[in-house]
C-alpha cells in the first residue's frame, strides 16, 4: 500500500465521518421543524444572526455553542469509567458501521490522468471499507451501541437510568432478532452479503430494486416492513423509545448525562437514524443508483443528464425565490417593528434561491460545456457527485419517515413491544426465510 | 221611604240637638235613672238578649263581649276600663261622626250605662286625629252631662263612679283595630296587640277593657231604655236592630242613614240613596266599608241589608255600613289601586306579611293601572293577597287582601283589559270564573 | 304538665312554654326571627307560622301559642310551606342583595331560611325601597336600617334587658326603618349583644367589621374570664386566631348575654403584653430551664431558712386546677411553706359593674381559690401576707397569676419573686422568675364562679408562645422539687381536687357539661367518689 | 379499582392497525404539507411571539378586577370567590372605606397564579361581577415566585381582551388589512 | 334646649302648659298615656315636632327621646317638617276619588308652586294628599285646620283659597254637611 492508496482511504473515512456528522445537525434541525409543521406550529424561529433565522437553523449553531459551555455535571455515586465511556460508544458504532456502505458505484481514474498517475486505471471503490462480511460487519458493530447504553445506565447509578439502560437492552436485543432474519431474507435474494454487490444488482429499472423484483415483491415487501420496524426499535425512536419513557423514568439511560455527554447520546441517535436510512435505502431502495439510468448509461449519457438538471433547477429555484419574496407580506413582518432585522429575511431567501439558480445554470453550463467537448467536469466525477446526491436525497426522505413517524404515533406499552417483537415479527421473519427461500429455489431452478 | 226607623237618629233633625238642655226634651239621660237601678248582669243580659252585634265592622254580639270580661275577684285588683271606638277611618264610613256630631248625648249615655253594666270607672272615647271638631262638641256634652251629674262622681246618688274622657288620636287607621286602639291609648305606636289575650281579659293598660262602637253605644241606650223585645222587632232574626248606613260614591242622595236590617238592597240605594245619575247602570257596590269585598250588581239585586244576607249572596260583609256605589263610568283598576295605597299608607309595620305585602301590592297596581303591567303581575297579586289575609296579627291584613281578591275574582276583565297578556296566565289564576271561551286556569311560576 | 303534640309527636313540656321551645323538645325546629327565649313574644315576624291540628283555630304563630294540652300542631304541612315561603318572599322584598358585603352572612338567618324554605326566585317587578345605610350608632355597632326586617328584637333588648330604650322602630308601612333618636348614641356595655341578637345584617359588630366571613370560623365552647360573672361563651376561632366571642346560652348565668369588656378581652390572647417566654435570673432561659432554677432556689431558701421561708400566692385569675397543682406542688416538697389568698381586682380589670352581669370582681375564679383555701385550712390572707412580707422572714414567694404586688399596694418586697402568669404586670416586672401561663382560652380547666357554679373551660387555640397551662407549670415545678407523683393534665387534677375539696365532691371535669355545675355549698359529711374520668394511660 | 370499559370488538384486519397506523401518517403528512406550502398565508401557523393569536372571547386567560366608573373596584371581598377556588389560590383582605357607600372593598386581592388551575370558578361564583378571567392573556409569566402572585393594583389594571379576531377586525378596518387581503372572502380560519 | 329650627328659642313649657299636662295625665293610669296629647299640644305651639320639640315631649312624658319619635312618626297628623300656615288636606281615598278628587288636587297645584315638601315658597300654604276623612259622602273634600269643606268644585276651591290669601281665619271648626243632608232635611 502506498501513501497514495492510504491517502485515498483516508480521504474516505474523513467523507464517511463528515457525511454522517454533517447530516446529524440537519436532521436535528429538520426534526424540530418538521414536527412543528406536523403540528401546525412554527417550530424554532427565534435565533438569528444579523436577522437572518434561516428558517430555525441558527437554532442548531447556539445549540452546538451552547452544550460545549455547559457544565459537564458528573454524580459523585458515578461509576467513573463506565460512565465515561458509555457515551462514547454509541457514536462510534454509529460510524463505524458506515465504513461498509457504499455511496457510489466504483469511481475510476484512468490511467495517466494527471500526468503519470495513475499507472494503470485506478478503480476507487467507493467504500471506507470492501470487506467480505459487508453487511455481516453491521450487525456485528450495531448490536454493539446497545452496551453504550447499559453502561450508561448501570454507570449512572441511578434507577432511573438503569431501568432505562435494562429496558433498552432488552429491546434491542428482541429487535435486533428479527432485524437479522429480514436482512437473511435479503442475503438469499442477493446471493451476497457484500453491500457494493447488493448495490450493482440494484441499478437500472426500480423494479431491480430490493423490495421489488428480485425478491418475488412479497418477500422483500415484508422483509422490508420488517426491517425498518426492527430499525426503529434499534434506533430508540417513537413508537418504540420506551428506555427513554419520560412520564415513567425521566430521560432513561441519559437522565444524568449533561453537555456534551448528552450531545453524543443525542448525536448518536441520529448518527444511527442516518446509517439505518442507509441501509434500508442500500438493500431495498436501490442504495445510490437512480432509478432507470444504470452507472454505465448515466455517465455515457452525463451531457444530457446535468444540461437536464441545470435546466430544470433554474425555474425551480426562481419559484423558491418568488415564493420567497412574497413571503415578505406575511403578518409576521407586518407586526415587527419596521426597522427589525428580521424584516431583510425576504430578501436573504430571495439571494439564496437566485444562487440556487444559478448554480443550476452553472450546472446546465458544465453539461453544455462537456456537450461542446470542453470536459470542464470529468465524466466519473460527475456520476459519483450525482449518486452521492441520489444517495443523500434518498436517506433523507427516510430520516423524514422516522421524524413522520414519531409525530404521528404514540409509544408503545412495554409489554406491547415485547408482544409485538417476539410473537408477532420473529415468527413472521421466521417464516419470511422459508418464503425466500422457497422463492430463490424456483427462481434458480425455473426462471435462470 | 216610609218604612225608615228612627231609633239612633231620632234626634237628628232637631236644632240644637247637642244642647243637653233641647236633648233632654226629647228623651236624652232618661235611660240611665232606670238602667242604675238595674243590675250590672241584668244590663248585660238585656243587651244579650236584644242580640246586639257590634256596629264596626266585626259585627261580633256585644253582650258576649261584655260577658268576657273577668270577674272582680280574677282581675288581681287590676279596674275595668271601657274604650269608645271613635276612630272612624274604614273609606266609605262617616255615620259615627255623625252620630257624634249631631246627638252626642245618645252614645254619652249609652257609654255611661255600659261602663256600669261592666264595671267600668273609667271610659275614654278615642276619637281620630282629624275629628279635632268633634272632640270640641263631645267635650262639651260631657261637661254639660256632667253638670247634671250624668257623669263623674256618685252618678244621680246611685255611687256609681263613671269618668268620661276623650282621647284624640294623630291620624293613623290601624287605630281603629281594637288592640291598635289600646295601644295608641296607652301613649305607644297604634300597633296592635297579639291576641290572646284579648282585650276583654288584658287590655289597656294591661287591665280587662272593653272596646266598643260608637253606634254600639247609642244602640245600647235604645235598647236599655226600651227593651230587648222592642229592638228585636227590627231587622232579622239574626241581624236584630237598625242599623245605621253611610252611602258614598255614584249616588245622587250620599250620606247618613239609619235603615230596618232586612230591606232589599237594590231598593236601598235606587230609592233611599235616590239612585245612580241618569243614563248610568250599576256595576258594583262595596257594601261594609272599603275592605269587605265588592258586591256585583246581581248580587246586589239579590241581597237584603243584613249581615247573613250579604255574605250569603256575596261573600261580602255589612262591616261598618259603608257602601260606595259606583256606576259604569268607574274604573276599577284604578278603583283598587286607590284603596290598595290607602292600605299601604296605613298599615302599622309591625309585621311581615302585611308591612310588605301592601306595600308591594299597591306598586304592582300602581303599573297595573298605567298599563305596564303583565298578566303574571295579576296572578302574582292574587298570590299575595292569599299570602297576606289571616298571617298577620291584626285583621288588617285581611282588609287588604280582601278587595284585591274580590276585585279580580268578581271583575277580572276589568284587569286583564288594562294588563300585556302573555298568555301564561288565565282567569283561573286571578281566582275568577273562567269564562266561557276562556280555557280554565293557566300555569305561571307566579300562580303556583 | 301539659303534653302537646307537635307533627304527631307527642312531647311533656312545662307549662308556659310556647310551642317553639315545645317543638325543640319534639326535636322539630320551628323557623323563627322575631321570637327569642329571653326577649318578650312579640310575634311579628310570622315566620314561625303553624298549622293547629286540634285545640286551635286556623293557622298561628308558635310563638305566642302556649303549650296547653290537647294542643296539635303540624309544621310539615303544605300550608306550612307555603306560609313560611310567602312570609320569607315578604321579608325579602325590600331586602337589599348585601350579603356580599353583609357580615352576617354565613350566620344570618334570612339565608339560612331561605335556602330552606324559600321560593329561589323573584317576583318583583318594582323598585326597592331603601333605608338609611351605615349609621354608626354605638362605640360597638353599626347599623345598616336597609338590611333590617322589623323583627324589634333589639328594641326588645333595649327596653327589657338594658332598660336604655335607645332604638326604636320610626315610621310605618314599609317604610319602618329601625334607628336611635338622632344625635344619641347607645349608652349600654351590651351593644355586642345587639349584633348577636339580630337576625339579619342591620346591627353589626364594629370590632368584627369585615374581619373574616362567619363560615370560616370555628366555635369551642368557654368561660369568659373578664369577672366572677364566668359568662359563658363560644370562641369563634380560625387557624389559631381568635376573632370574635359570642355569649353562649346559660340561662344559669347569663343568659344569652354579655358585656362588652368581656366580649372585647379576646384581644388580650394577642395583647402586646403577653408573657410568652419563661425568664430566670439570666434572661430566657425556656421553661423547663426557669423552672429548675426556681425549684434549686426553693429547696436553698427552704434548707437554709426553713419552710417557713417559702410563700405561694394562690391565683384568683388562674384555673381551680392551677391553683390546685400549684398547692400540691409546693405542699408535697415544702410542707411548712405558707400560702396566701389575696383577693381584689388588679390594676388591668376593667372599671365598671351593674346589677345585670358585670360583677365588682373582676377575677374569674375567686370563688374557686376561696373553696381551694379553706379545704387547705392553712391559707393566709392579705393581712397576713402583709405581715410576713414585712417580718422579712418570707424569703421567696411564688406567685400565681394575680398582680399581687399591685393589689398589696405600698409594702415590702421578698428577697426573691417568683411570677407565673399571662400578662405583663408589676409583679411580673419585679419577679426573678416568670413563667408564661396558658390564657384561659387555650387551656382545659374549669373556673367557679361567684354563684359557685364550676364552668368547664376547652382549649380553643394552641397555647400561645411557650406558655402552658398551669397545672402543667405546677407538675414540672414538682418534678424538679422532686416530686414526680403529681398528675399534670387537667383533667387528672380536677379528679384530686375533687376527691380534696369537700366543695367539689362528687364533680368530675368532663361531668360538668355546658351549662357548668354548682358546688356544694354545705359540704357532704361523707365524700362522694368522683367518677374518673381520666383517659386509660 | 379501575374498571375496564368493553369497546367494541376488533376485526383481524384492525388488529395490525395497519389501515389505522396510515390514516394517521396521512393526517400528518397533510398537515406538513399545507403548513409548508401555506406558510406565507401565515394562518395556520402563528408567528408567536411576535404574531400573537387572538383569543376567542371566552378563552380563560389572566384574571381582571373589573371597576366601577370611579376607578374603584367593584369587588366588595365577599370571599366567595376564595371559598369556591379548588386550588385555594385567592387571598383577600377585607377592609371598610368610610367615604364609598359600599362600604366594603378589598385592601389586598391576590391570586397565586402558580396555584391557579384556570378553572373560572371564581368568575362564577362572583355576585359583582368584579371578577373576569377575560383578558385573553394567556402568557403568564414571572422571574420568581412573587412576581407570579398577581394582587389588586395589576389586575386592576387589566382590560378586557375581547378583541375581535382578525377577519371580523379587517371586515371593520379594511385599511389594516394585509395586502392581498380579501375581506370579502377571507381564508383565515382554515386549518383551527 | 335650643334649635335652629326654632329660631334658637328656647323649646319648654309654660308653667300653665305644665299644668294642663299633669291634668291631663292624671286621667291616665300610666303617664306615658299621655304621650299623643302632649304631642298635640307641642305641635300647636311649636308648630311642627323638631326633635328639640320631640325631646321635650319624651322627657314630659317620661320616655326615651326616641319613643317619642317613634310615636311622632307613626301618626300622619303629627308633623316632622315645618308646613305652611295653612294646611290643606285633601282627601284622595275611593270615596272621593270616585267624586273627581284628582281633579280638585290638580287644580290647586296649578294654582300654586309646591315644593317637594307640598309647600308653597311664601309659607302660607301647605298640600297634602290625605287618605279618608270619614267624609265620603260628601267628597271631594278636604281639610283646612279643623275645617271640613266639602262637595268641592274647582270654582269653590278657588274661592276658599282666595278668602284664605286675603288673610281670612279659618272658620268655625265644623263640618259643612249639615247644609245638605239629604234625610236631615225636613
Amino acid at each position: 500500500m502506498d501513501w497514495i492508496q492510504i491517502g485515498i482511504v483516508a480521504a474516505k473515512i474523513g467523507f464517511a465521518v463528515a457525511f454522517v456528522m454533517s447530516i446529524v445537525p440537519i436532521l436535528i434541525w429538520g426534526e424540530r421543524k418538521w414536527s412543528a409543521y406536523i403540528q401546525d406550529r412554527p417550530g424554532p424561529n427565534r435565533a438569528q444572526i444579523a436577522g437572518i433565522r434561516a428558517g430555525g437553523l441558527v437554532h442548531v449553531l447556539t445549540d452546538v455553542v451552547k452544550l460545549f459551555m455547559k457544565e459537564d455535571v458528573q454524580p459523585t455515586a458515578a461509576m467513573k469509567a463506565y460512565w465515561w465511556v458509555a457515551p462514547l460508544i454509541p457514536m462510534i458504532v454509529g460510524l463505524m458501521t458506515f465504513t461498509v456502505v457504499p455511496w457510489s458505484s466504483d469511481f475510476a481514474i484512468p490511467a495517466h490522468s494527471f500526468g503519470d498517475w495513475p499507472a494503470a486505471d485506478l478503480t476507487i471503490p467507493m467504500q471506507v471499507a470492501r470487506i467480505n462480511a459487508g453487511m455481516l460487519f453491521i450487525l456485528a458493530f450495531s448490536s454493539l451501541s446497545v452496551y453504550g447504553i447499559m453502561l450508561a445506565g448501570w454507570g449512572s447509578n441511578n434507577k432511573f437510568s438503569m431501568l432505562g439502560g435494562l429496558r433498552a437492552s432488552a429491546q434491542m436485543i428482541s429487535y435486533e432478532l428479527a432485524m437479522g432474519l429480514s436482512v437473511v431474507v435479503m442475503f438469499l435474494v442477493y446471493g451476497t452479503v457484500r453491500l457494493d454487490e447488493i448495490a450493482q444488482q440494484q441499478a437500472g429499472s426500480i423494479f431491480n430494486w430490493g423490495i421489488f423484483a428480485p425478491t418475488g415483491f412479497i418477500v422483500g415487501l415484508i422483509a422490508f416492513l420488517i426491517y425498518w420496524t426492527s430499525v426503529l426499535a434499534e434506533t430508540n425512536r417513537l413508537p418504540f423509545d420506551l428506555p427513554e419513557g419520560e412520564a415513567e423514568i425521566v430521560a432513561g439511560y441519559h437522565t444524568e448525562y449533561s453537555s456534551m455527554r448528552f450531545a453524543l447520546f443525542f448525536m448518536a441517535e441520529y448518527a444511527h437514524m442516518i446509517v439505518g436510512s442507509t441501509l434500508t435505502v442500500t438493500l431495498f431502495f436501490g442504495s445510490y443508483n437512480i432509478p432507470f439510468l444504470r452507472p454505465e448509461t448515466l455517465q455515457a449519457n452525463i451531457d444530457g443528464v446535468l444540461i437536464a438538471l441545470g435546466c430544470l433547477g433554474i425555474p425551480v429555484n426562481l419559484f423558491f425565490a418568488w415564493l420567497a419574496w412574497k413571503r415578505r407580506r406575511r403578518v409576521f413582518y407586518l407586526s415587527i417593528r419596521p426597522d427589525d432585522p428580521r424584516q431583510k429575511e425576504p430578501k436573504f431567501w430571495v439571494a439564496v434561491w437566485t444562487m440556487a439558480a444559478l448554480a443550476s445554470a452553472g450546472l446546465a453550463v458544465l453539461g453544455i460545456s462537456r456537450w461542446v467537448g470542453m470536459h470542464l467536469l470529468a465524466a466519473e466525477t460527475a456520476v459519483l457527485l450525482l449518486h452521492i446526491g441520489m444517495l443523500l436525497v434518498k436517506v433523507m426522505f427516510f430520516c423524514y419517515v422516522f421524524v413522520w413517524i414519531r409525530w404521528t404515533l404514540p409509544r408503545f406499552r412495554y409489554d406491547q413491544l415485547m408482544n409485538l417483537g417476539w410473537r408477532m415479527m420473529v415468527p413472521v421473519a421466521i417464516a419470511n426465510v422459508l418464503l425466500a427461500g422457497i422463492w430463490v429455489i424456483i427462481r434458480e431452478t425455473f426462471l435462470a | 221611604m216610609a218604612m225608615e226607623p228612627s231609633i239612633l237618629t231620632s234626634r237628628w233633625k232637631i236644632p240644637d240637638a247637642h244642647r243637653i238642655d233641647v236633648a233632654m226634651k226629647h228623651g236624652a239621660w232618661a235611660t240611665l235613672p232606670a238602667a242604675l237601678k238595674m243590675a250590672p248582669g241584668e244590663i248585660t243580659q238585656v243587651v244579650k238578649d236584644s242580640g246586639l252585634r257590634g256596629r264596626g265592622g266585626a259585627g261580633f254580639p256585644t253582650g258576649v263581649k261584655w260577658g268576657f270580661v273577668p270577674p272582680p275577684e280574677k282581675r288581681n285588683g287590676k279596674p275595668v276600663y271601657l274604650v269608645c271606638n271613635a276612630d272612624e277611618s274604614e273609606p266609605g264610613t262617616f255615620k259615627d261622626r255623625y252620630l257624634m256630631w249631631k246627638d252626642p248625648h245618645m252614645f254619652l249615655e249609652g257609654i255611661v250605662i255600659s261602663a256600669y253594666a261592666i264595671g267600668a270607672k273609667a271610659a275614654y272615647i278615642y276619637l281620630r286625629g282629624e275629628f279635632g271638631f268633634v272632640r270640641r262638641r263631645v267635650d262639651e256634652a260631657i261637661a254639660e252631662a256632667r253638670a247634671k251629674g250624668f257623669i263623674g262622681r256618685n252618678i244621680l246618688g246611685s255611687g256609681v263612679d263613671v269618668e268620661v274622657y276623650t282621647h284624640l288620636g294623630a291620624g293613623a287607621y290601624i287605630c281603629g283595630e281594637e288592640t291598635a286602639l289600646l295601644s295608641s291609648l296607652e301613649g305607644k305606636k297604634g300597633q296592635p296587640k297579639l291576641k290572646p289575650p284579648f282585650p276583654a281579659v288584658e287590655g289597656a293598660w294591661r287591665a280587662p277593657t272593653i272596646v266598643n262602637n260608637v253606634e254600639t253605644m247609642a244602640a245600647v241606650t235604645w235598647i236599655v231604655g226600651h227593651g230587648a223585645a222592642a229592638y228585636r222587632e227590627f231587622g232579622t232574626e239574626k241581624s236584630p236592630g237598625t242599623k245605621l248606613l253611610s252611602v258614598s260614591g255614584h249616588v245622587l242622595k250620599p250620606g247618613v242613614y239609619e235603615i230596618d236590617m232586612g230591606i232589599p238592597m237594590m231598593d236601598f240605594i235606587m230609592d233611599t240613596a235616590g239612585g245612580l245619575r241618569p243614563g248610568r247602570k250599576l256595576k258594583a257596590v262595596v257594601p261594609g266599608g272599603s275592605s269587605v269585598p265588592i258586591m256585583t250588581p246581581d248580587e246586589v239585586a239579590r241581597a237584603t241589608i243584613d249581615y247573613e244576607s250579604i255574605h250569603e249572596v256575596s261573600g261580602s260583609y255589612l262591616g261598618s255600613g259603608g257602601m260606595i256605589v259606583m256606576d259604569d263610568t268607574t274604573d276599577l283598576a284604578e278603583g283598587l289601586a286607590n284603596l290598595l295605597r290607602f292600605y299601604a299608607h296605613e298599615s302599622c309595620g309591625q309585621c311581615t306579611p302585611c308591612r310588605e305585602g301592601t306595600g308591594w301590592m299597591f306598586r304592582i297596581l300602581k303599573r297595573v293601572k298605567e298599563g305596564r303591567a303583565t298578566d303574571v303581575d295579576l296572578a302574582t297579586l292574587k298570590n299575595l293577597a292569599d299570602n297576606i289575609h289571616s298571617k298577620t296579627i291584626c285583621f288588617f291584613g285581611a282588609s287588604a287582601a280582601m278587595p284585591v281578591q274580590s276585585w279580580l275574582k268578581k271583575f277580572p276583565d276589568e284587569f286583564f283589559g288594562r294588563v300585556h297578556r302573555t298568555g301564561k296566565v288565565g282567569y283561573a289564576d286571578v281566582g275568577a270564573e273562567p269564562p266561557g271561551g276562556d280555557k280554565p286556569g293557566g300555569t305561571t311560576q307566579a300562580a303556583k | 304538665m301539659p303534653t302537646v303534640k307537635v307533627n304527631g309527636i307527642e312531647v311533656e313540656v312545662a307549662p308556659g312554654t310556647n310551642m317553639i321551645e315545645a317543638a325543640r323538645q319534639a326535636g322539630v325546629d320551628i323557623p323563627h326571627y322575631c321570637y327569642h327565649p329571653h326577649l318578650p313574644v312579640a310575634g311579628n315576624c310570622r315566620m314561625c307560622l303553624v298549622d293547629v291540628e286540634a285545640g286551635g283555630r286556623g293557622p298561628d304563630i308558635a310563638c305566642n301559642m302556649q303549650a296547653r294540652d290537647g294542643l296539635a300542631i303540624r309544621t310539615d304541612t303544605d300550608n306550612v310551606k307555603r306560609m313560611r315561603r310567602s312570609v320569607m318572599e315578604f321579608l325579602l322584598v325590600n331586602h337589599p342583595l348585601d350579603c356580599p358585603i353583609c357580615d352576617q352572612a354565613g350566620e344570618c338567618r334570612l339565608q339560612d331560611y331561605y335556602m330552606e324554605h324559600g321560593q329561589h326566585h323573584s317576583r318583583l317587578a318594582d323598585e326597592k325601597i331603601t333605608r338609611t345605610k351605615r349609621q354608626d350608632i354605638g362605640d360597638l355597632i353599626i347599623l345598616d336600617a336597609d338590611r333590617c326586617i322589623a323583627c324589634s328584637r333589639c328594641v326588645r333588648f333595649s327596653d327589657e334587658v338594658t332598660k336604655t330604650g335607645e332604638l326604636r322602630l320610626f315610621n310605618r308601612t314599609d317604610h319602618t326603618e329601625i334607628g336611635v333618636f338622632p344625635g344619641t348614641r347607645l349608652s349600654h356595655h351590651y351593644q355586642g349583644c345587639l349584633a348577636d341578637i339580630c337576625p339579619v345584617g342591620a346591627l353589626t359588630n364594629k370590632d368584627f367589621r369585615f374581619q373574616k366571613r362567619s363560615w370560616y370560623l370555628r366555635a369551642e365552647p368557654s368561660v369568659c374570664d373578664r369577672c366572677a360573672t364566668g359568662c359563658n361563651i363560644d370562641v369563634d376561632h380560625d387557624h389559631g386566631e381568635v376573632f370574635r366571642y359570642r355569649p353562649r346560652r346559660n340561662d344559669a348565668v347569663n343568659k344569652s348575654w354579655m358585656c362588652d369588656f368581656g366580649r372585647l378581652s379576646y384581644k388580650r390572647l394577642a395583647a402586646e403584653d403577653r408573657i410568652l417566654t419563661a425568664r430566670g435570673p439570666e434572661g430566657a432561659e425556656g421553661v423547663d430551664a426557669v423552672l429548675a432554677g426556681l425549684a434549686a432556689a426553693v429547696d436553698a431558701a427552704a434548707r437554709d431558712h426553713g419552710d417557713g421561708s417559702v410563700g405561694l400566692v394562690l391565683g384568683t385569675r388562674a384555673t381551680n386546677e392551677a391553683n390546685w397543682a400549684m398547692l400540691r406542688a409546693l405542699r408535697a416538697a415544702v410542707p411548712g411553706a405558707r400560702v396566701f389568698l389575696v383577693e381584689g381586682n388588679d390594676p388591668d380589670a376593667f372599671d365598671y359593674t351593674d346589677d345585670l352581669l358585670v360583677h365588682a370582681d373582676k377575677n374569674p375564679n375567686t370563688a374557686g381559690v376561696r373553696l381551694i383555701a379553706e379545704a387547705d385550712g392553712a391559707v393566709g390572707d392579705a393581712e397576713a401576707l402583709r405581715a410576713a412580707l414585712a417580718d422579712g422572714g418570707l424569703r421567696l414567694l411564688l406567685v400565681l397569676a394575680d398582680d399581687v404586688l399591685a393589689r398589696l399596694g405600698e409594702v415590702r418586697r421578698p428577697e426573691a419573686l417568683a411570677f407565673f402568669g399571662t400578662w405583663a404586670n408589676a409583679t411580673s416586672e419585679a419577679a426573678r422568675w416568670v413563667l408564661p401561663l396558658a390564657a384561659a382560652q387555650e387551656v382545659e380547666g374549669s373556673f367557679t364562679n361567684f354563684q359557685g357554679r364550676v364552668q368547664r373551660l376547652q382549649p380553643a387555640i394552641p397555647a400561645a408562645g411557650d406558655s402552658r397551662p398551669g397545672q402543667v407549670l405546677a407538675a414540672g415545678l414538682a418534678r424538679a422539687l422532686g416530686e414526680d407523683a403529681l398528675p399534670a393534665g387537667a383533667a387528672g387534677v380536677f379528679h384530686d381536687l375533687a376527691a380534696n375539696v369537700p366543695a367539689f365532691f362528687g364533680l368530675s371535669l368532663a361531668g360538668l357539661g355546658a351549662e357548668g355545675a354548682l358546688v356544694h355549698r354545705e359540704p357532704p359529711t361523707e365524700q362522694v367518689a368522683p367518677p374518673d374520668t381520666r383517659p386509660a394511660p | 379499582m379501575t374498571q375496564q370499559v368493553p369497546g367494541p370488538e376488533m376485526t383481524t384486519g384492525q388488529k395490525f392497525y395497519v389501515r389505522e397506523v396510515l390514516q394517521g401518517l396521512w393526517i400528518t403528512l397533510k398537515h406538513t404539507v399545507r403548513n409548508v406550502l401555506n406558510a406565507d398565508e401565515n394562518f395556520t401557523i402563528i408567528d408567536y411571539p411576535d404574531v400573537k393569536k387572538v383569543m376567542p372571547e371566552r378563552y380563560k386567560g389572566a384574571h381582571r378586577l373589573t371597576t366601577r366608573p370611579d376607578g374603584k373596584v367593584k369587588c366588595v371581598a365577599c370571599m366567595m370567590c376564595a371559598q369556591i377556588c379548588p386550588a385555594k389560590c385567592i387571598t383577600i383582605e377585607a377592609g371598610e372605606d368610610p367615604d364609598d357607600p359600599v362600604e366594603k372593598y378589598p385592601v389586598q386581592f391576590q391570586i397565586d397564579m402558580l396555584r391557579c388551575i384556570y378553572c373560572g370558578f371564581c368568575v362564577e361564583a362572583c355576585p359583582k361581577d368584579a371578577i373576569r378571567m377575560d383578558t385573553g392573556i394567556y402568557e403568564i409569566n414571572g422571574f420568581t415566585r412573587q412576581d407570579l402572585i398577581h394582587d389588586k393594583a395589576y389586575m386592576k389594571d387589566l382590560k378586557a381582551g375581547k378583541k375581535p379576531l382578525a377577519e371580523d377586525w379587517y371586515r371593520e378596518h379594511p385599511e389594516d388589512a394585509p395586502p392581498g387581503y380579501d375581506v370579502k372572502a377571507p381564508k383565515l380560519r382554515e386549518g383551527y | 334646649m335650643t334649635d335652629q329650627a326654632h329660631n334658637g328659642e328656647k323649646v319648654a313649657w309654660t308653667e300653665q302648659e305644665l299644668a294642663e299636662i299633669e291634668e291631663i295625665a292624671s286621667r291616665y293610669p300610666s303617664r306615658r298615656s299621655a304621650m299623643l296629647p302632649v304631642l298635640w299640644m307641642a305641635q300647636h305651639k311649636f308648630g311642627w315636632l323638631s326633635l328639640p320639640v320631640l325631646e321635650l315631649v319624651a322627657e314630659t312624658v317620661g320616655v326615651p327621646p326616641s319613643e317619642a319619635r317613634a310615636v311622632a312618626s307613626f301618626y300622619t297628623m303629627l308633623k316632622k317638617k315645618p308646613t305652611g300656615r295653612y294646611v290643606l288636606q285633601v282627601c284622595h281615598t275611593l270615596s272621593c276619588a270616585l267624586n273627581g278628587a284628582e281633579e280638585i288636587i290638580r287644580h290647586i297645584e296649578s294654582k300654586y308652586d309646591f315644593d317637594e315638601n307640598g309647600n308653597t315658597p311664601d309659607g302660607l300654604f301647605t298640600l297634602e294628599r290625605v287618605e279618608c276623612l270619614a267624609s265620603c259622602g260628601s267628597g271631594p273634600m278636604m281639610q283646612v285646620g279643623e275645617h271640613y269643606y266639602e262637595r268641592l268644585t274647582p270654582e269653590k276651591v278657588d274661592e276658599i283659597l282666595a278668602g284664605f290669601e286675603s288673610g281670612e281665619p279659618l272658620p268655625t271648626p265644623r263640618p259643612e254637611a249639615d247644609e245638605w243632608q239629604w234625610n236631615l232635611q225636613s
